[in-house]
């Protein structure tokens, strides 16, 4: 299951994960955290998608991972839109017969979703907007 | 052609496109960047920028149609 | 969160881990698979606990987890009783700031908790019980 | 004293608890586990047998007081 989303569903993606021949299954969630960059104060962020791009590029992604590993489920999901902190942004999950798969493939995922899914993050402090990553 | 912008750049151009005018030659990546860094000198100071020709990263040298979909890809930041 | 129950409720562990400065959250679950050993056919899985001591042991799996990782929340929850495949046996969770650190700490906490918690899983097969681990 | 039993130990001595009789001195963890080997040769055939004292694992030269809560700790399969 690959998708972006307006708000994420664990229960779903957990669903998703379920298989009678796996035995480990691991899960990451980002959330919105307070600080950013080493300032604190953040109040909310934005999220924007070049839609049809992130989701191509999650399944090449998952190809990838599929050919490196016996995954038996694997789940991406992105949420887009505004944010506050603590909110879920974004769930990965695997599952596989054994748990060091599971790990290592869910962290592949999203370290590769995060250098190059086509997704931008705004984030509102209460005295100015940026855009993450945007200049050196 | 048509370019799509998104995050940073959309700010940089104030608008959510570029129409590249039917006079200028722009025949594959590099000539693109080179002829946007112009227009727009802001999009020199990002920490990088990718060009995206059918929801795919391209290359310098990946060749242009006008009936491409082409994106300005500004760093990423999901997750 | 360190605790034995009957079900494992993912929300409830999803729910403990929030903390406005985690941006990461590792989950683990390990659910019952339809074969073990080489061997398929696994119709249903007994967990046995010697309670008061398995949660000392993951009480110190966790002291020692959050001495190594800058641990936000971690959640330990082990499953008791008579389950199914695909039922959830146990969950394994924490927040951090940077997911490296709750990828590590998640895994540093299943694997050690295989190690030394005192819980006894008998596996019934079509045409024997098993009880894990217990012979060479 | 008394030993509580766990898993494959309870199926083994067909019992959850062994009550080691008031004549029989076991000192240490070293000397129960030889006097349980005798009475319960089946224990020797398992990967591995711990004793845990008060809820924690002892050695074999952890001392044990009838007052001690002692178990058999066969190897464990959870997760």
């Amino acid at each position: 299951m690959i998708k972006l989303v307006t708000t994420i569903d664990i229960n779903e993606a957990y669903a998703e994960l379920q298989h009678a021949e796996a035995g480990g299954l691991s899960l990451f969630i980002g959330t919105v955290r307070n600080h950013a960059g080493g300032k604190s104060g953040v109040v909310q962020l934005d999220f924007e998608g070049y839609e049809p791009m992130a989701v191509k590029e999650m399944e090449v992604l998952a190809a990838k991972a599929k050919a490196r590993w016996p995954i038996k489920k694997l789940v991406m999901i992105h949420a887009l839109g505004a944010k506050k902190v603590g909110d879920p942004v974004v769930i990965i999950g695997t599952s596989t017969a054994h748990r060091k798969d599971a790990f290592e493939s869910c962290e592949f995922l999203i370290d590769e979703l995060k250098k190059s899914v086509p997704i931008w993050k705004k984030e509102h402090f209460d005295d100015q907007t940026v855009w993450v990553n945007a200049h050196p | 052609m048509e370019i799509k912008l998104f995050g940073i750049t959309k700010d940089i151009v104030g608008s959510d496109i570029i129409s590249v005018p039917e006079d200028v030659h722009v025949g594959n990546v590099r000539e693109l960047k080179s002829w946007l860094y112009i227009q727009y000198p802001p999009l020199k100071e990002l920490s990088a920028l990718a060009i995206a020709v059918e929801h795919t990263y391209a290359v310098d040298t990946t060749l242009l149609e006008k009936s491409n979909e082409i994106a300005l890809i500004p760093p990423v930041s999901g997750g």
